[in-house]
Protein backbone atom coordinates (compact mmCIF):
# COMPACT_ATOMS: atom_id res chain seq x y z
CA UNK A 1 0.00 0.00 0.00
CA UNK A 2 1.73 3.11 -1.06
CA UNK A 3 -0.06 7.18 -2.09
CA UNK A 4 1.24 6.84 -5.65
CA UNK A 5 1.53 10.38 -7.44
CA UNK A 6 1.25 10.99 -11.28
CA UNK A 7 2.52 14.03 -13.18
CA UNK A 8 2.40 16.05 -16.11
CA UNK A 9 1.00 13.71 -19.26
CA UNK A 10 0.89 10.48 -16.75
CA UNK A 11 -1.97 12.23 -14.85
CA UNK A 12 -3.96 12.97 -18.01
CA UNK A 13 -3.77 9.96 -19.53
CA UNK A 14 -4.61 8.21 -15.94
CA UNK A 15 -7.48 10.74 -15.23
CA UNK A 16 -6.24 11.14 -11.84
CA UNK A 17 -3.38 12.85 -9.79
CA UNK A 18 -3.23 10.62 -6.61
CA UNK A 19 -4.43 7.49 -5.57
CA UNK A 20 -3.82 4.60 -2.50
CA UNK A 21 -2.53 1.30 -4.46
CA UNK A 22 -1.99 -1.67 -3.07
CA UNK A 23 1.64 -3.46 -2.87
CA UNK A 24 4.92 -4.13 -1.10
CA UNK A 25 7.01 -3.06 -3.81
CA UNK A 26 7.00 -0.43 -6.87
CA UNK A 27 6.68 -4.13 -9.26
CA UNK A 28 4.25 -4.94 -7.17
CA UNK A 29 2.44 -1.39 -7.67
CA UNK A 30 2.87 -1.37 -11.53
CA UNK A 31 1.46 -4.56 -11.50
CA UNK A 32 -2.01 -3.27 -9.57
CA UNK A 33 -1.84 -0.42 -11.65
CA UNK A 34 -1.63 -2.53 -15.15
CA UNK A 35 -4.12 -4.89 -13.73
CA UNK A 36 -6.80 -1.80 -13.86
CA UNK A 37 -5.43 0.46 -16.62
CA UNK A 38 -3.16 -1.60 -18.53
CA UNK A 39 -2.58 1.63 -20.92
CA UNK A 40 -1.42 3.88 -17.86
CA UNK A 41 0.95 0.89 -16.60
CA UNK A 42 2.23 0.63 -20.07
CA UNK A 43 2.95 4.56 -19.76
CA UNK A 44 4.60 4.17 -16.86
CA UNK A 45 6.96 1.60 -17.78
CA UNK A 46 7.52 4.00 -21.12
CA UNK A 47 11.38 5.92 -21.72
CA UNK A 48 12.32 8.50 -19.73
CA UNK A 49 10.12 7.62 -16.69
CA UNK A 50 11.19 8.23 -13.75
CA UNK A 51 10.38 7.19 -10.35
CA UNK A 52 10.61 8.63 -6.79
CA UNK A 53 10.48 6.82 -3.73
CA UNK A 54 9.65 9.25 -0.66
CA UNK A 55 11.33 11.78 -3.29
CA UNK A 56 14.41 9.97 -4.07
CA UNK A 57 14.77 8.80 -7.15
CA UNK A 58 15.34 5.13 -7.73
CA UNK A 59 15.62 2.89 -10.17
CA UNK A 60 14.24 -0.94 -11.19
CA UNK A 61 12.41 -2.33 -7.90
CA UNK A 62 12.36 -1.20 -4.46
CA UNK A 63 10.47 -2.03 -1.47
CA UNK A 64 7.84 0.37 -0.59
CA UNK A 65 5.93 0.82 3.30
CA UNK A 66 2.20 1.64 3.71
CA UNK A 67 3.13 4.96 4.70
CA UNK A 68 5.56 5.70 1.26
CA UNK A 69 4.92 8.01 -1.58
CA UNK A 70 5.87 6.83 -4.97
CA UNK A 71 5.54 9.21 -7.52
CA UNK A 72 6.08 8.69 -11.25
CA UNK A 73 8.12 11.26 -13.23
CA UNK A 74 7.83 11.73 -17.02
CA UNK A 75 10.29 13.59 -19.15
CA UNK A 76 10.88 16.73 -17.29
CA UNK A 77 10.26 19.60 -19.36
CA UNK A 78 11.85 22.36 -17.29
CA UNK A 79 9.95 25.52 -16.55
CA UNK B 1 16.54 30.65 -1.23
CA UNK B 2 14.98 28.20 -4.16
CA UNK B 3 11.09 28.25 -3.85
CA UNK B 4 8.29 27.91 -5.96
CA UNK B 5 5.05 30.21 -6.04
CA UNK B 6 1.39 30.34 -7.79
CA UNK B 7 1.83 34.06 -7.84
CA UNK B 8 3.32 36.43 -10.34
CA UNK B 9 6.17 38.25 -8.25
CA UNK B 10 8.41 41.43 -9.13
CA UNK B 11 11.87 40.66 -9.79
CA UNK B 12 13.14 43.82 -8.86
CA UNK B 13 11.87 43.61 -5.14
CA UNK B 14 13.40 40.16 -5.00
CA UNK B 15 16.81 41.77 -6.39
CA UNK B 16 16.88 44.66 -4.13
CA UNK B 17 16.45 41.81 -1.56
CA UNK B 18 19.20 39.72 -2.36
CA UNK B 19 21.33 42.54 -2.67
CA UNK B 20 21.12 44.00 0.48
CA UNK B 21 23.49 44.38 2.96
CA UNK B 22 26.62 42.81 1.15
CA UNK B 23 29.89 43.98 1.77
CA UNK B 24 31.98 41.34 0.04
CA UNK B 25 30.27 40.84 -2.93
CA UNK B 26 31.49 42.43 -6.20
CA UNK B 27 29.11 41.29 -8.29
CA UNK B 28 25.19 40.55 -8.78
CA UNK B 29 23.67 38.47 -11.93
CA UNK B 30 20.21 37.85 -12.27
CA UNK B 31 18.00 36.98 -14.68
CA UNK B 32 14.16 37.40 -14.86
CA UNK B 33 12.04 34.67 -17.41
CA UNK B 34 8.70 36.40 -18.87
CA UNK B 35 6.09 35.05 -20.82
CA UNK B 36 6.44 36.88 -24.04
CA UNK B 37 2.76 37.70 -25.59
CA UNK B 38 3.58 37.19 -28.85
CA UNK B 39 1.16 39.65 -29.91
CA UNK B 40 -1.76 38.43 -28.23
CA UNK B 41 -1.34 34.92 -29.91
CA UNK B 42 0.30 33.45 -27.01
CA UNK B 43 -1.03 30.32 -24.96
CA UNK B 44 -1.36 30.14 -21.32
CA UNK B 45 1.49 28.37 -19.69
CA UNK B 46 0.28 25.88 -16.75
CA UNK B 47 3.82 24.38 -15.00
CA UNK B 48 3.32 21.41 -13.18
CA UNK B 49 6.07 20.96 -10.13
CA UNK B 50 6.44 18.27 -7.71
CA UNK B 51 6.29 20.20 -4.50
CA UNK B 52 9.44 19.33 -2.36
CA UNK B 53 10.75 17.26 -4.85
CA UNK B 54 11.36 19.90 -7.00
CA UNK B 55 12.74 22.12 -4.43
CA UNK B 56 15.41 19.30 -3.44
CA UNK B 57 16.39 18.94 -6.97
CA UNK B 58 16.43 22.05 -7.85
CA UNK B 59 18.79 22.70 -4.62
CA UNK B 60 21.36 20.08 -5.44
CA UNK B 61 22.02 21.96 -8.72
CA UNK B 62 21.94 25.49 -7.10
CA UNK B 63 24.81 23.08 -4.51
CA UNK B 64 26.89 22.41 -7.78
CA UNK B 65 26.96 26.06 -9.09
CA UNK B 66 27.89 27.09 -5.62
CA UNK B 67 30.76 25.05 -5.56
CA UNK B 68 31.91 25.06 -9.42
CA UNK B 69 31.62 29.00 -9.50
CA UNK B 70 32.81 29.94 -6.15
CA UNK B 71 29.33 31.93 -5.19
CA UNK B 72 28.35 33.63 -2.44
CA UNK B 73 24.79 33.30 -2.65
CA UNK B 74 21.98 32.59 -4.78
CA UNK B 75 18.41 32.75 -4.97
CA UNK B 76 15.66 31.21 -7.33
CA UNK B 77 12.61 31.59 -7.34
CA UNK B 78 9.75 29.54 -9.65
CA UNK B 79 6.05 30.17 -10.87
CA UNK B 80 4.46 27.28 -10.78
CA UNK B 81 0.61 26.69 -12.09
CA UNK B 82 -1.08 28.95 -14.55
CA UNK B 83 0.90 32.32 -16.24
CA UNK B 84 -0.65 34.74 -17.88
CA UNK B 85 1.28 35.98 -21.10
CA UNK B 86 3.76 39.02 -19.85
CA UNK B 87 3.81 37.50 -16.44
CA UNK B 88 7.49 36.53 -15.10
CA UNK B 89 7.72 32.70 -14.60
CA UNK B 90 11.37 32.21 -12.91
CA UNK B 91 14.03 34.64 -11.25
CA UNK B 92 17.74 33.74 -10.68
CA UNK B 93 19.86 35.43 -9.23
CA UNK B 94 23.88 35.08 -8.45
CA UNK B 95 26.34 36.94 -6.31
CA UNK B 96 29.75 36.26 -6.32
CA UNK B 97 33.30 37.99 -6.09
CA UNK B 98 33.75 39.11 -9.63
CA UNK B 99 31.28 39.25 -12.85
CA UNK B 100 32.63 36.29 -14.86
CA UNK B 101 31.09 33.71 -11.68
CA UNK B 102 28.39 35.73 -11.05
CA UNK B 103 27.34 35.81 -14.90
CA UNK B 104 28.71 32.35 -15.54
CA UNK B 105 26.56 30.49 -12.76
CA UNK B 106 23.06 32.70 -13.67
CA UNK B 107 23.24 31.23 -17.28
CA UNK B 108 23.97 27.76 -16.24
CA UNK B 109 21.40 27.49 -13.59
CA UNK B 110 18.73 28.74 -16.04
CA UNK B 111 20.13 26.28 -18.65
CA UNK B 112 19.11 23.53 -16.23
CA UNK B 113 16.14 24.94 -14.96
CA UNK B 114 15.06 25.59 -18.76
CA UNK B 115 15.92 21.73 -19.58
CA UNK B 116 15.93 19.38 -17.02
CA UNK B 117 14.75 20.63 -14.13
CA UNK B 118 11.11 18.58 -12.40
CA UNK B 119 8.70 20.81 -14.07
CA UNK B 120 6.05 19.64 -16.55
CA UNK B 121 4.57 22.63 -18.47
CA UNK B 122 1.57 22.48 -20.65
CA UNK B 123 0.78 25.16 -23.51
CA UNK B 124 -3.21 26.28 -23.32
CA UNK B 125 -3.99 27.52 -26.75
CA UNK B 126 -6.75 28.05 -28.96
CA UNK B 127 -6.15 24.76 -30.80
CA UNK B 128 -6.71 23.10 -27.02
CA UNK B 129 -3.79 21.97 -24.54
CA UNK B 130 -0.45 19.99 -25.32
CA UNK B 131 2.03 18.90 -23.00
CA UNK B 132 5.72 20.69 -24.32
CA UNK B 133 9.00 19.25 -23.93
CA UNK B 134 12.46 20.78 -23.70
CA UNK B 135 13.71 22.78 -27.44
CA UNK B 136 16.79 20.70 -29.36
CA UNK B 137 18.27 24.48 -28.28
CA UNK B 138 17.51 24.23 -24.47
CA UNK B 139 19.38 20.67 -24.76
CA UNK B 140 22.19 21.82 -26.85
CA UNK B 141 22.69 25.04 -24.62
CA UNK B 142 22.79 22.96 -21.03
CA UNK B 143 25.31 20.35 -22.66
CA UNK B 144 27.38 23.19 -22.61
CA UNK B 145 28.28 23.35 -19.27
CA UNK B 146 29.03 19.22 -19.61
CA UNK B 147 32.54 19.21 -21.07
CA UNK B 148 33.40 23.42 -21.14
CA UNK B 149 36.10 24.32 -18.62
CA UNK B 150 35.59 27.36 -16.51
CA UNK B 151 37.43 30.44 -16.51
CA UNK B 152 38.96 31.08 -12.32
CA UNK C 1 18.41 54.65 -20.32
CA UNK C 2 22.12 55.65 -20.24
CA UNK C 3 22.80 57.91 -16.65
CA UNK C 4 25.98 58.38 -14.62
CA UNK C 5 24.69 59.31 -10.98
CA UNK C 6 26.30 61.09 -7.57
CA UNK C 7 24.92 58.69 -5.28
CA UNK C 8 24.08 55.52 -4.22
CA UNK C 9 21.12 53.43 -6.52
CA UNK C 10 18.89 50.54 -5.60
CA UNK C 11 19.29 48.25 -8.51
CA UNK C 12 15.72 46.63 -7.45
CA UNK C 13 14.42 49.66 -7.98
CA UNK C 14 15.99 49.74 -11.34
CA UNK C 15 15.20 46.51 -12.10
CA UNK C 16 11.20 47.16 -11.53
CA UNK C 17 11.21 50.03 -13.61
CA UNK C 18 13.10 48.46 -16.33
CA UNK C 19 10.91 45.06 -16.70
CA UNK C 20 7.37 47.42 -16.02
CA UNK C 21 5.21 46.57 -18.94
CA UNK C 22 7.03 44.47 -21.45
CA UNK C 23 5.23 42.00 -22.94
CA UNK C 24 7.25 40.58 -25.67
CA UNK C 25 10.30 40.23 -23.84
CA UNK C 26 11.28 37.11 -22.67
CA UNK C 27 14.83 37.69 -20.85
CA UNK C 28 16.09 39.81 -18.59
CA UNK C 29 19.62 39.98 -17.91
CA UNK C 30 21.05 42.60 -15.36
CA UNK C 31 23.76 43.02 -13.56
CA UNK C 32 25.21 45.09 -10.23
CA UNK C 33 28.87 45.82 -9.85
CA UNK C 34 29.24 46.27 -6.22
CA UNK C 35 32.53 48.01 -4.29
CA UNK C 36 33.75 45.22 -2.13
CA UNK C 37 34.24 46.22 1.69
CA UNK C 38 37.74 43.95 1.84
CA UNK C 39 37.19 43.23 5.46
CA UNK C 40 37.46 47.08 6.17
CA UNK C 41 40.58 47.23 3.88
CA UNK C 42 39.07 48.62 0.79
CA UNK C 43 40.24 51.96 -0.60
CA UNK C 44 37.12 54.57 -1.03
CA UNK C 45 37.04 54.47 -4.79
CA UNK C 46 36.55 57.75 -6.91
CA UNK C 47 35.41 57.83 -10.52
CA UNK C 48 35.40 60.53 -12.74
CA UNK C 49 33.84 60.63 -15.99
CA UNK C 50 33.46 63.17 -18.55
CA UNK C 51 29.89 64.52 -18.61
CA UNK C 52 27.60 63.82 -22.31
CA UNK C 53 30.90 62.48 -23.50
CA UNK C 54 31.08 59.23 -21.57
CA UNK C 55 26.94 59.07 -21.70
CA UNK C 56 27.51 59.45 -25.67
CA UNK C 57 30.57 56.90 -25.86
CA UNK C 58 28.59 54.75 -23.87
CA UNK C 59 25.70 54.75 -26.08
CA UNK C 60 27.84 54.00 -29.19
CA UNK C 61 28.60 50.51 -27.66
CA UNK C 62 24.98 50.52 -26.29
CA UNK C 63 23.75 50.76 -29.99
CA UNK C 64 26.26 47.90 -30.98
CA UNK C 65 25.13 45.89 -28.60
CA UNK C 66 21.37 46.37 -29.86
CA UNK C 67 21.76 45.54 -33.00
CA UNK C 68 24.86 42.54 -32.33
CA UNK C 69 22.36 41.04 -29.89
CA UNK C 70 19.07 41.98 -30.99
CA UNK C 71 18.08 43.54 -27.88
CA UNK C 72 14.53 45.08 -27.57
CA UNK C 73 16.17 47.91 -25.09
CA UNK C 74 19.00 48.32 -22.39
CA UNK C 75 19.51 50.57 -19.42
CA UNK C 76 22.61 51.18 -17.87
CA UNK C 77 23.49 53.48 -14.71
CA UNK C 78 27.15 54.48 -13.58
CA UNK C 79 28.21 56.18 -10.80
CA UNK C 80 30.91 59.07 -10.68
CA UNK C 81 32.52 60.36 -7.59
CA UNK C 82 33.51 59.01 -4.28
CA UNK C 83 32.21 55.27 -3.91
CA UNK C 84 32.12 53.88 -0.63
CA UNK C 85 32.90 50.29 0.18
CA UNK C 86 29.81 48.20 -0.54
CA UNK C 87 27.48 50.63 -2.57
CA UNK C 88 26.65 49.92 -6.02
CA UNK C 89 28.99 51.19 -8.95
CA UNK C 90 27.02 50.00 -11.99
CA UNK C 91 23.82 48.16 -13.20
CA UNK C 92 23.26 47.24 -16.71
CA UNK C 93 19.95 45.29 -17.96
CA UNK C 94 19.20 44.20 -21.56
CA UNK C 95 15.69 42.84 -22.43
CA UNK C 96 15.46 40.62 -25.69
CA UNK C 97 13.01 37.46 -26.59
CA UNK C 98 15.53 35.13 -25.46
CA UNK C 99 18.02 33.85 -23.20
CA UNK C 100 21.82 33.46 -24.50
CA UNK C 101 20.86 37.11 -26.11
CA UNK C 102 20.36 39.19 -22.99
CA UNK C 103 23.27 37.41 -21.33
CA UNK C 104 25.46 37.96 -24.01
CA UNK C 105 24.67 41.80 -24.17
CA UNK C 106 24.63 42.23 -20.42
CA UNK C 107 28.11 40.31 -20.09
CA UNK C 108 29.42 42.41 -23.52
CA UNK C 109 28.56 45.47 -21.95
CA UNK C 110 29.87 45.02 -18.80
CA UNK C 111 32.83 44.03 -20.13
CA UNK C 112 33.30 47.35 -22.73
CA UNK C 113 32.28 49.14 -19.21
CA UNK C 114 35.01 47.79 -17.06
CA UNK C 115 37.83 48.01 -19.69
CA UNK C 116 37.20 50.83 -21.80
CA UNK C 117 34.45 52.88 -20.94
CA UNK C 118 35.59 57.17 -20.10
CA UNK C 119 36.22 57.07 -16.43
CA UNK C 120 39.16 57.41 -14.73
CA UNK C 121 39.23 55.69 -11.30
CA UNK C 122 41.28 56.90 -8.44
CA UNK C 123 41.81 54.51 -4.96
CA UNK C 124 41.96 56.39 -1.94
CA UNK C 125 43.89 53.93 0.31
CA UNK C 126 45.93 53.50 3.45
CA UNK C 127 48.56 55.02 1.58
CA UNK C 128 47.55 57.82 -0.38
CA UNK C 129 45.97 57.95 -3.80
CA UNK C 130 46.26 56.73 -6.67
CA UNK C 131 44.81 56.43 -10.45
CA UNK C 132 44.18 52.60 -11.58
CA UNK C 133 44.01 51.20 -15.26
CA UNK C 134 41.77 48.60 -15.97
CA UNK C 135 43.50 44.71 -15.53
CA UNK C 136 44.82 42.48 -17.78
CA UNK C 137 41.66 40.27 -17.02
CA UNK C 138 39.54 43.42 -17.65
CA UNK C 139 40.83 43.21 -21.48
CA UNK C 140 41.07 39.70 -21.87
CA UNK C 141 37.54 39.79 -20.81
CA UNK C 142 36.56 42.35 -23.64
CA UNK C 143 38.81 40.88 -26.25
CA UNK C 144 36.95 37.84 -26.53
CA UNK C 145 34.03 39.84 -28.40
CA UNK C 146 36.49 40.99 -31.05
CA UNK C 147 36.60 37.50 -32.29
CA UNK C 148 34.14 35.42 -31.56
CA UNK C 149 31.03 34.03 -33.44
CA UNK C 150 27.53 35.03 -31.33
CA UNK C 151 25.09 32.60 -31.02
CA UNK C 152 21.62 33.40 -33.51
CA UNK D 1 41.00 81.15 -27.46
CA UNK D 2 39.14 77.38 -26.30
CA UNK D 3 38.04 76.26 -23.17
CA UNK D 4 41.24 73.64 -22.15
CA UNK D 5 39.37 70.28 -19.53
CA UNK D 6 41.77 67.99 -18.18
CA UNK D 7 40.97 64.20 -16.66
CA UNK D 8 42.78 61.79 -14.30
CA UNK D 9 46.05 61.91 -13.62
CA UNK D 10 46.34 65.20 -16.59
CA UNK D 11 44.22 67.40 -14.07
CA UNK D 12 46.58 66.10 -11.03
CA UNK D 13 49.65 66.93 -13.04
CA UNK D 14 48.69 70.20 -14.06
CA UNK D 15 46.59 71.34 -10.69
CA UNK D 16 43.77 72.46 -12.49
CA UNK D 17 40.70 71.22 -14.65
CA UNK D 18 39.26 73.52 -16.60
CA UNK D 19 40.85 76.61 -18.22
CA UNK D 20 40.56 79.25 -20.93
CA UNK D 21 43.80 78.98 -23.23
CA UNK D 22 44.89 80.97 -25.87
CA UNK D 23 44.91 78.98 -30.19
CA UNK D 24 43.39 78.64 -33.12
CA UNK D 25 44.22 75.09 -33.00
CA UNK D 26 45.02 72.16 -30.74
CA UNK D 27 48.51 72.56 -31.90
CA UNK D 28 48.22 76.29 -30.89
CA UNK D 29 47.23 75.16 -28.06
CA UNK D 30 49.63 72.56 -27.17
CA UNK D 31 52.23 75.33 -27.45
CA UNK D 32 50.75 77.17 -24.87
CA UNK D 33 50.19 75.29 -22.82
CA UNK D 34 53.98 74.22 -23.20
CA UNK D 35 54.91 77.88 -22.60
CA UNK D 36 53.51 77.77 -19.30
CA UNK D 37 54.28 74.11 -18.10
CA UNK D 38 56.54 72.06 -20.37
CA UNK D 39 55.68 68.99 -18.30
CA UNK D 40 51.62 68.98 -18.57
CA UNK D 41 52.56 69.46 -22.50
CA UNK D 42 54.25 66.30 -22.70
CA UNK D 43 52.58 64.64 -20.95
CA UNK D 44 49.19 65.90 -23.12
CA UNK D 45 51.68 64.27 -25.89
CA UNK D 46 52.11 60.97 -23.79
CA UNK D 47 51.05 57.55 -25.04
CA UNK D 48 47.16 56.85 -25.05
CA UNK D 49 46.19 60.59 -24.51
CA UNK D 50 42.81 61.46 -26.65
CA UNK D 51 41.88 64.70 -27.65
CA UNK D 52 38.21 65.27 -27.96
CA UNK D 53 37.14 68.46 -29.61
CA UNK D 54 33.36 69.43 -28.69
CA UNK D 55 32.90 66.06 -27.23
CA UNK D 56 34.02 64.50 -30.41
CA UNK D 57 37.65 62.59 -30.71
CA UNK D 58 40.19 64.27 -33.43
CA UNK D 59 43.29 62.70 -34.46
CA UNK D 60 46.11 65.06 -35.01
CA UNK D 61 45.44 68.65 -35.66
CA UNK D 62 42.26 70.42 -35.95
CA UNK D 63 40.99 74.18 -35.91
CA UNK D 64 39.57 75.35 -32.91
CA UNK D 65 36.68 78.25 -32.27
CA UNK D 66 36.67 80.73 -29.31
CA UNK D 67 33.67 78.76 -28.15
CA UNK D 68 35.43 75.80 -28.36
CA UNK D 69 35.84 72.67 -25.83
CA UNK D 70 39.06 70.90 -26.51
CA UNK D 71 38.96 68.17 -23.05
CA UNK D 72 42.53 65.79 -23.00
CA UNK D 73 41.92 62.33 -22.05
CA UNK D 74 44.14 59.81 -20.66
CA UNK D 75 43.61 55.95 -21.22
CA UNK D 76 40.59 55.64 -19.97
CA UNK D 77 40.23 52.82 -16.88
CA UNK D 78 36.70 52.13 -17.34
CA UNK D 79 33.95 52.24 -14.10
Amino acid sequence: MARVLLFGPLRDLAGWRERQVEGGSIAALRAAISAEDPELALALAGPGVQVALDQALVRGDAAVGAASEVAFLPPMSGG
Amino acid sequence: MIRLTEHPFDAGALLSEFSAGRRETGAIATFTGLARAEQGAAAVLELEAYPGFTEAQIGRIAETARLRFGLHDLAILHRVGRIQPGEPIVFVATAAGHRRAAFEACDFLMDYLKSRAPFWKKEHGPAGARWIEPTAQDHADRARWDHEETAP
